[in-house]
């Protein structure tokens, strides 16, 4: 019993602690990053004891401490509370959502068998619906406590924003639930083990490019990033609705921020491009299709699982970071336009043709 | 699980404050919100009879009541929303007229 | 036990605070955290799909209207709060329970749970009541859905 | 056998349609539409008539209406042959005015809503007399009412017709109310028998166990539900004005079926109007006073619709005295054969107005007989069917009736007496306004006369029709010494329990036939002497007082207005001008003052305030909580 | 004096006694007028088939403070997008309170220029729609650009302006004014 | 709904938009009205960049007023430089040496490009598009290094003289120019593929900030805002000054007055302005860079150093001025946002009586409520980013 505590403990740690890390670490990324699309030098004051050429890590220190030790701001006509509040119902949600993640698959331990997941709850994808439907709470909130005519319009923009999206982004899935048929995210995942006539993985991707695409733009726009920043939108609505923090509340927002990138390269790696599954990876190691094997211990396939859920969930965090310095910003209405008029119809067009395609697939029993 | 009876005093409780909070609000979306509040308190002793009786239907009444609420408040808020354009408040008793 | 006398507690402090808060969007943070102790309490009673959607349709949509709709008229005074009256309506509130708690308590519900039986709560199961003895209701309920949203539109649709 | 539900169901599919559809499809379409659904109908109906065996009752529920516990009361339709056979006039009737209406609707705006109306008004009609309960008939009853209102305001942009529309909306309620109380009566009284229906058929097996007194009251009530619905005195006065409504309606609605509701409705009742002869003679004596009036009325009207409407009112008196007289079938036969001549005269009145281009005034015609050759005949053999002219249809049924009156131990002479003048006054009137219509020197108008022209063969197809129809309707039931009636024999089973079987000697018949004959030929002369409007005596007798009275209807209306609507008014003006600022507020005041603090604590309740409701509505429940709970 | 040019010939035909004095220097051609009903001049200058100077460059004025009489002269610049001529036109004006008619009826684009040269100059423009100043502040004192401005003047300090309309509600930290609004019904 | 009340009364929000706001670069203030996100109406206030620009003329002489040209349009301030110093020449009555006229010509159009890669770089940033607005920067530091090394400063330049320029251009300039161009046009390419065919940079600028042909004219734009409409005016090529007669260039012209057309005026006006320079440059005489007469001229320092009236020139120069007769002057160039005149009056002496510039980015936001009526707040940006307002010309 205190076993089974502890290693939920050390999971919910570990989980935490990478989430919170690969924030932070994509904050340097993306400054970095953006430094190098833009041919600039990017982030490289900080520096401990002189010492300037750790970049990664001086800035990973320096700008919690910056943030940390800077005058918090509380508009003096706003509400002191919601304002303190906004910013913990910003982050919590991104943190909560990682609970039903999995990074792996089993482990062996001792013959203890350990799912590397937090929580494996059968409605896992709801669940994340669930709490990513929460995050809105912090911009609303916060725009309104700021009381600032910005933070206000952007509040307005950014509750419109998310909830519209959540529907497409939920619309978008649906057509991956039906075809594996479930809700638990671990599942899915293993569903994606197997081979599509006999030597393409059987991804999500590929049984639902359309899937991905709108799932993947509408996550994006869960994450109020460029081209969807509508709720900042720093040169109309100068910062929107985080125009009246500072310090350690803004570097809360901030990092809900980013743990929402790594949210949604997680789920979209889940859901599309088979979680912790390497291609032809069994329990047991390699089998290639055309016919090798290599047999491998078992804490090296889990080490590699998870090895392979990283790298792709950090690619797509890139990607989103590329995608951010990249393109222009859309304008509200135009963000509306998309998400109803575009990503929702197709959506819905996808779920029925996924549903004919798994009635059509049952009769000739050629389902996946 | 709680006895039934816990969960049962509990929504009436959540309840009876969801009806207090009605009669006593000066303000239409505060009672807009006791009455979801109030719909959260019976929702709440479907559940418990649901898990009571080992039966599901309880939940899919919940289900039904989370749509009609849905559709309550969208429509209530709308109402609302035409009402402050023309009275330029959200004073129940300003609203006493079943005209515009 | 203990879990459900915390959330008890939780909820009903919420639920007060929603009741007792003058400016409205207190009000409606509180309403958010009632809601969301009660979809726990859900959870507690194997009803996890619910408590989900719960979460998801109440906190995540209904509340979010209730904000913005909030946010949109920004209501500027602070509601006058009129002592009789409100002693009036808590002691109407306040008797209302009183006369339902004897009841309550007696229910001749049985005391012990039945026990729940496999994937009891779940979505398959849920599912399966929904579109096996429900389906009309269903189908009625997503057309309400779209009536109302008809209607939403209509109301609050500005005239051109 | 389940054709009887496509009847009311046809017309009903055809309203919807024209209803929701009806604007795109073009008003032609949707006339046709509307005749297609009566037609087909009519095709039910024939085919129930020719199936349904003399004896035999269909019945046909369709699905329970309300069930509160001993109570059931069933959508269900029966039929018997009394039923078939205003099945038939409804639909048959009702299909050739609609027929008609293509013609004379043709050019109007609003020809789609109106076939919508006419459409409606045959499904409530056959409603009400398919419906196999009072309640059920009481829906087609308040049914047919509604399509009456519509339809006599159908042009509602002209006040007068809303108005119309209104008084007729409103006399009818009288007698609504009337039968209403009657209904319910009947039925608490059957309740009290521990029969908790107000099913017809039930209704028939328990009427022994009936308190006599309350039957008469019930039948009271019912007849004064069937007075107004059926025009009689003193609840007539609407519908001389129902008229304002187009004509073909009029035909269909103000003379052919609609009216005769009442009639129909004391039929089917007949069991229960049969036990009590205190009743019946209010009935017979009240028709035939009407019959006379209304004769009288006509005599002195100048426009072409409101003698026919009076005339109409008449011959319903006529029918309501051979109720009352226990001639239940004779009633029946009358309303049937009068349903041909008087839809003829209308719809060929109609023809005439058309053809004039809306002109209703008698003194404005006159020579017609070249211009509309085949209206002249229509009109002329529907004239001859109203007069009793031997061998048509109005001979036969109306000489029944006298013959009835004169035979029925219910009858006496006086009321013979009325009858018998009434055959001449029709004559004579009718005759009068024939040749004031077609004979003599043309007085149209120029502008009109440029325009007139004979109706199209959509219009004249049903006139002649009908105008067939006014003759030979009445060879079903043919006095014992020609071939007798077939009518007697095929209503028989239905009015078994109060049918009066008077087959008198033939040579009495004869006899009263040729009184009868001799009285109409009487009027018919007197027409013709009378036959242009410049005759001297006839000049002389329209400015005599008492054509004064009969042209302004005895003021029958100014007499309502005088004594029912001028002292309603009028108090109500003396008690808020003269007693309530002199008398109450000087006395009052003070108390008020007193009072006010009070009632502004009343007056809290109706704040309209959501949340003292709200209030209330808990300590409402917590009062009732507490008593449950605490019980 | 040069001969005149045609568009000057056309204007001292439509208008002999308003024309003061018409030149061209160094081909810029250059009149003189009334300042009196200024705006009829301009129309002319606009509409006319021939000179159609239908696009204003530049309204400007200058102050000859004891050069000449009357003191300022506002000058406008004219081009005709059609015939690619340009066109100075001058109006004395002076006096305590110093009027010319307004463009804007013309010319929306007049709208600012004759703001900004009230606000340098104080020259009125009768039937502005907003002629209020622009580049300085509506507390600023006097009219820089003339010459009696002394370079070296400062103007005084102005109050915070009060802005209404701004978004502040009832969380007013004015514990007062909530008593007030609480009990003071 | 026909039925319901006729006019429901509108929530409509006042926001103040500026002058202290990202957008607002060179500090403007915008006093908005608006229905949710729509603006209803839009007043527009200047002013905060106003530092007395004429005032300060008067007292200056009249090479002393070179300094304050820079800082009109500051981002192209060779082209003030040049526009003032051509005004005074004009009123001299005298004509410079051809090797300066075809150096201004150079140094005009490098400012020029300059101008407008700011402008599309700024407006690109804040439409979100930051990468390609940092290529616009990077392209538009490659020709400041240029004009730095030109002119020896990189804002506030200072390089015109009356009579001529300050230096002759050094001797490895067209192979920078060349290079810097080459680059230069790589970049652009990079912004072409990032926004010009980037659908939601399409969508965010196209039909937003309308102008019609009319109203261009008749609120007095220039410039790009003009040309987009259709219009064809470029001062270049309707008054040639200069030796713009004798380069080959055209003038892009946009059909429906948007954004976007603007935007693609701009881009294409860059290419012709290379063109316009790599001409000068091939076609640059050698000679002097400057008129040869002390009463313009500060003498050489050669000359001040060496020479008493050398020195006495300098003395005289500086103390009296450049003595220009009475009379008045309006002279026009293209400037990087539209015709930048000068109109300058002389009572003879060595102070201008009267400087006055006609600041094309001022008109331009005069009609800035017009274009701006019934879009959205986010439409502002682009809006005002392709009027390209520069505080220090709009409100001198």
């Amino acid at each position: 019993m205190m076993i089974d505590i502890g290693i939920i403990a050390a999971k919910a740690f570990l989980v935490l602690f990478m989430v919170l890390n690969l924030a932070g670490v994509l904050g340097w990324i993306e400054r970095k990053g953006s430094a190098l699309i833009q041919d600039r030098i990017g982030a490289n004051r900080a520096s401990i004891f002189g010492f300037a050429g750790m970049g990664l890590v001086n800035t990973l220190i320096a700008d919690p401490i910056k943030f940390l030790t800077k005058e918090d701001f509380i508009p003096p006509k706003g509400d002191r509370f919601l304002h303190t509040l906004a910013p913990c119902l910003a982050l919590f949600p991104a943190l909560v959502t990682f609970a039903v993640i999995p990074f792996g698959d089993v482990l062996v331990v001792a013959g203890r068998e350990i799912v590397l997941q937090v929580a494996n709850v059968n409605i896992g994808i709801l669940y994340i619906f669930a709490m990513a439907s929460l995050s809105v709470y912090g911009i609303v909130i916060g725009a309104w406590a700021s009381n600032n005519k910005f933070s206000l319009l952007g509040g307005v923009r950014g509750a419109a924003q998310m909830v519209s999206y959540e529907i497409a982004m939920g619309l978008s899935v649906l057509g991956v639930l039906m075809i594996f048929g479930t809700l638990e995210l671990q599942e899915i995942v293993r569903a994606q083990g197997g081979l599509l006539g006999g030597w393409l993985p059987a991804w999500g991707i590929f049984l639902q490019p359309v899937a991905f695409l709108l799932f993947f733009t509408a996550a994006v726009a869960e994450t109020k990033r460029i081209p969807f920043d509508l709720p900042e939108g720093e040169s109309e609505l100068v910062a929107g609705y985080h125009v009246e923090y500072s310090g350690a509340k803004f570097l809360m927002f901030f990092t809900g921020e980013f743990a929402e990138i790594v949210t949604a390269g997680a789920l979209v790696t889940t859901l599309f491009f088979g979680g912790w599954q390497v291609p032809y990876l069994m329990r047991d190691g390699f089998h290639l299709p055309w016919g090798g094997t290599l047999l491998l211990p078992h804490l090296v396939v889990v080490l590699l699982q998870v090895g392979a859920f990283a790298v792709k969930v950090i690619f797509f965090c890139w990607v989103q970071i590329l995608l951010r310095w990249t393109l222009p910003r859309f304008r509200y209405d135009q963000v509306m336009r998309l998400g109803w008029k575009m990503l929702l119809p197709v959506a819905l067009l996808n779920v029925v043709v996924t549903a004919v395609w798994i009635v059509l697939g049952e009769r000739a029993s050629l389902r996946p | 699980m709680a006895p039934l009876n816990y969960y049962l005093v509990l929504s009436a409780v959540i309840f009876a404050i969801g009806v207090a909070g009605v009669i006593v609000r000066r303000n239409v979306i505060v009672i807009l919100m006791s009455v979801e509040l109030m719909l959260n308190a019976v929702n709440l002793t479907f559940l418990a009879f649901a898990r009571s009786f080992g039966s599901m239907d309880g939940q899919v009444i919940v289900f039904f009541v989370m749509t009609v609420a849905a559709a309550e408040a969208v429509v209530g808020l709308a109402i609302i929303i035409a009402l402050f354009r023309h009275r330029r408040s959200l004073d129940p008793r300003e609203m006493q007229l079943l005209k515009w | 036990m203990t879990l459900f006398i915390i959330l008890a507690v939780l909820t009903v402090v919420s639920s007060l605070l929603v009741i007792f808060q003058r400016n409205v969007v207190h009000s409606a943070v509180a309403l958010v955290a009632a809601l969301f102790f009660i979809a726990v309490l859900f959870l507690t009673l194997d009803a996890p799909m619910i408590g989900i959607l719960q979460v998801l349709v109440y906190a995540g949509a209904i509340m979010v209207l209730f904000l913005f709709v909030i946010m949109l008229l920004n209501p500027a005074a602070l509601e006058p709060r009129q002592i009789p009256w409100w002693t009036l309506g808590s002691a109407a509130a306040l008797l209302l329970v009183f006369l339902l708690m004897p009841a309550l308590l007696n229910t001749v519900a049985p005391r012990q749970a039945a026990p729940a039986g496999p994937g009891f709560g779940s979505p398959e199961l849920l599912g399966q009541t929904l579109f096996g003895s429900f389906v009309l209701p269903f189908e009625i309920a997503s057309v309400l859905l779209l009536v109302a949203i008809i209607g939403a539109v209509v109301l609050a649709k500005k005239e051109s | 056998m389940t054709l009887l539900r496509y009847i009311p169901l046809f017309p009903l599919a055809g309203a919807l349609l024209n209803v929701f559809v009806g604007r795109w499809l073009g008003r032609r379409a949707a006339g046709l539409l509307a005749c297609a659904a009566v037609g087909l109908s009519f095709v039910v109906s024939f085919a129930i008539f020719s199936l349904l065996r003399a004896t035999e009752v269909l019945r046909e529920p369709l699905f329970t209406w309300m069930e509160v516990a001993p109570l059931k009361i069933e959508i269900a339709f029966q039929a018997d042959a009394l039923t078939a056979v205003m099945l038939l006039i409804i639909t048959g009737i009702g299909l050739l005015i609609h027929i008609y209406s293509l013609g004379y609707m043709g050019h109007d705006e609003g020809m789609v809503r109106y076939f919508a109306y006419l459409n409606l008004f045959i499904f409530f009609m056959s409603l009400l007399v398919l419906a196999d309960n009072l309640l059920l008939l009481f829906v087609g009853w308040e049914g047919v009412g509604l399509c009456s209102y519509l339809l006599i305001g159908f042009w509602y942009q002209d006040h007068a017709n809303a108005i119309a529309g209104n008084k007729a909306f409103i006399v009818n309620r009288i007698g609504d109310f009337g039968f209403l109380l009657g209904m319910l009566l009947l039925f608490w009284e059957m309740g009290r028998q521990g029969v908790w229906s107000l099913s017809v058929s039930e209704l028939q097996n328990i009427t022994h166990l009936l308190r006599p007194e309350r039957v008469r009251l019930i039948t009271l009530l019912l007849f004064i539900g069937a007075a107004g619905k059926s025009a009689q005195i003193p609840l007539y006065v609407w519908l001389p004005d129902a008229m304002q409504g187009p004509t073909p309606v009029s035909a269909l609605i103000h003379a052919a079926t609609m009216v005769t509701a009442g009639v129909y409705m004391t039929a089917r009742l007949s069991f229960l109007f049969s036990m009590t002869p205190e009743t019946l003679a209010l009935i017979a004596w009240i028709g035939g006073l009407t019959a006379f009036f209304a004769a009288t009325i006509a005599v002195a009207q100048n426009d072409i619709k409101r003698v026919l409407a009076y005339s109409t009112v008449s011959q319903l008196g006529y029918m309501f005295l051979a109720v009352g007289v226990g001639a239940f079938s004779v009633a029946i036969f009358h309303l049937f054969t009068h349903a041909f001549f008087k839809a003829c005269l209308f719809l060929s009145s109609g023809s005439v107005i058309h053809a004039l281009g809306g002109e209703q005034d008698m003194r404005k015609m006159g020579g017609l007989r070249r211009y509309l050759p085949t209206t002249y005949t229509t009109y002329l053999v529907a004239t001859l069917a109203i007069s009793g002219f031997p061998l048509t249809a109005g001979f036969f049924s109306k000489d029944q009736i006298l013959w009835a009156v004169h035979s029925s131990p219910a009858g006496s002479t006086s009321l013979w007496t009325l009858a018998w003048l009434t055959a001449g006054l029709t004559a004579f009137y009718m005759f009068r306004q024939f040749f004031l219509v077609f004979h003599g020197k043309c007085r149209v108008d120029e502008p009109a006369l440029a325009h007139i022209h004979e109706s199209p063969p959509v219009m004249r197809v049903p006139l002649v029709l009908l105008a067939l129809g006014s003759i030979f309707a009445g060879w079903l039931a043919t006095p014992e010494f020609m071939w007798g009636s077939l009518w007697e024999g095929w209503l028989e089973p239905v009015f078994s329990a109060g049918g009066v079987a008077n087959h008198a000697a033939s040579e009495d018949e004869i006899l009263f036939m040729g009184v009868t004959l001799a009285i109409s030929a009487f009027g018919f002369l007197l027409a013709f002497l009378f036959r242009s409007p410049e005759n001297k005596i006839a000049e002389w007798l329209s400015r005599s007082a008492i054509c004064r009275l009969l042209a302004g209807k005895y003021y029958i209306d100014e007499l309502y207005d005088f004594f029912f609507v001028r002292p309603f008014t009028a108090s109500a003006r003396w008690l808020a001008q003269i007693c309530d600022p002199g008398l109450i507020d000087g006395l009052v005041n003070g108390v008020a003052e007193r009072v006010r603090g009070g009632s502004l604590l009343g007056r809290q309740l109706q704040s309209g305030n959501v949340q003292h409701y709200l209030f209330a509505f808990l300590a409402g429940a917590l009062a009732l909580l507490a008593y449950f709970l605490g019980r | 004096m040069e001969e005149d040019s045609p568009r000057i010939q056309l204007i001292r035909e439509r208008f002999p006694s308003r024309l003061l004095e018409a030149h061209a220097v160094r081909g810029e051609e250059t009149v003189l007028i009334r300042p009196e009903g200024v705006a009829e001049f301009f129309r002319f200058l606009k509409e006319k088939p021939g000179l159609d100077f239908d696009f204003l460059t530049d309204i400007t004025a200058v102050d000859y403070l004891g050069k000449k009489e009357p003191r300022f002269e506002v000058v406008y610049h004219l081009r005709s997008t059609q015939w690619n001529h340009r066109l100075r036109v001058k109006a004395p004006v002076g006096g305590d309170n110093p009027e010319v008619d307004s463009l804007t009826p013309l010319w929306p684009g007049a709208d600012w220029l004759e703001r900004e040269v009230w606000d340098m100059y104080g020259i009125r423009f009768r039937g502005h729609p907003n002629l209020k100043r622009i580049l300085l502040y509506e507390e600023f004192k006097g009219h820089p650009l003339r010459k009696d401005y002394p370079v070296n003047q400062r103007q005084p300090l102005v109050p915070e302006r009060p802005l209404d309309g701004t978004f502040v509600d009832h969380r007013s930290d004015n514990k007062l004014a909530q008593l007030k609004q609480r009990w003071g019904r | 709904m026909s039925t319901q009340t006729p006019d429901l009364p509108v929530e409509t929000m006042d926001l103040q938009m500026g002058p202290s706001h990202p957008a607002t670069h060179g500090t403007i203030k915008f006093n908005l009205k608006l229905e949710g996100e729509k603006v209803l109406d839009c007043e527009v206030e200047v002013g905060y960049l106003h530092r007395g620009f004429d005032k300060m003329c008067e007292q200056a002489t009249w090479n002393q007023v070179i300094p304050y040209t820079d800082r009109l349009n500051y981002v192209s301030p060779l082209i003030n430089n040049f526009g003032y110093a051509l005004a005074v020449e004009n009123l001299l009555g005298v004509e410079t040496p051809p090797r300066c006229q075809f150096i201004r010509v150079a140094m005009s159009e490098l400012s020029r490009i300059m101008d407008h890669l700011t402008c599309l770089g700024m407006a690109a940033s804040e439409l979100g598009a930051i990468t390609a607005g940092f290529y616009m920067i990077e392209a538009r530091e490659l020709l400041m290094r240029i004009i730095e090394a030109v002119t020896g400063a990189r804002l506030t330049i200072s390089y015109a003289r009356i009579g001529g320029v300050k230096h002759d251009l050094p001797p490895d300039f067209s192979d920078w120019v060349a290079d810097a161009f080459r680059k230069t046009r790589r970049l652009l390419a990079d912004c072409e593929r990032l926004l010009s065919r980037n659908r939601i940079f399409i969508d965010r600028m196209s039909g937003i900030g309308v102008v019609s042909r009319e109203m261009a004219v008749a609120y007095g734009l220039t410039g790009p805002i003009l040309r987009s409409t259709g219009v064809n005016y470029d001062v270049r090529k309707a008054q040639p000054y200069l030796v713009y007669d004798q380069m080959d260039f055209e003038v892009p012209l946009g059909t429906k007055g948007d954004n976007y057309d603007r935007f693609i005026c701009r881009i294409l006006e860059i290419e012709q302005s290379m063109r316009i320079v790599e001409q000068a440059l091939e076609k640059m005489p050698l000679g002097p860079i400057a008129l040869d007469d002390p009463k313009i001229v500060l003498p050489e320092k050669e000359k001040v150093y060496n020479s008493i009236e050398g020195l006495m020139n300098h003395f005289k120069f500086i103390m009296e001025g450049i003595q220009v007769p009475a009379g008045e002057v309006y002279f026009a160039v293209e400037g990087g946002n539209g015709e930048l005149g000068f109109y300058i009056v002389s009572q003879g002496g060595g102070r201008p009586y009267r400087v006055r510039v006609r600041p094309p980015c001022f008109i331009a936001m005069s009609a800035f409520h017009e274009m701006i009526r019934g879009h959205m707040i986010a439409d502002i940006i682009p809006t005002f980013g392709m009027i390209n307002m520069i505080g220090g010309e709009c409100d001198r």
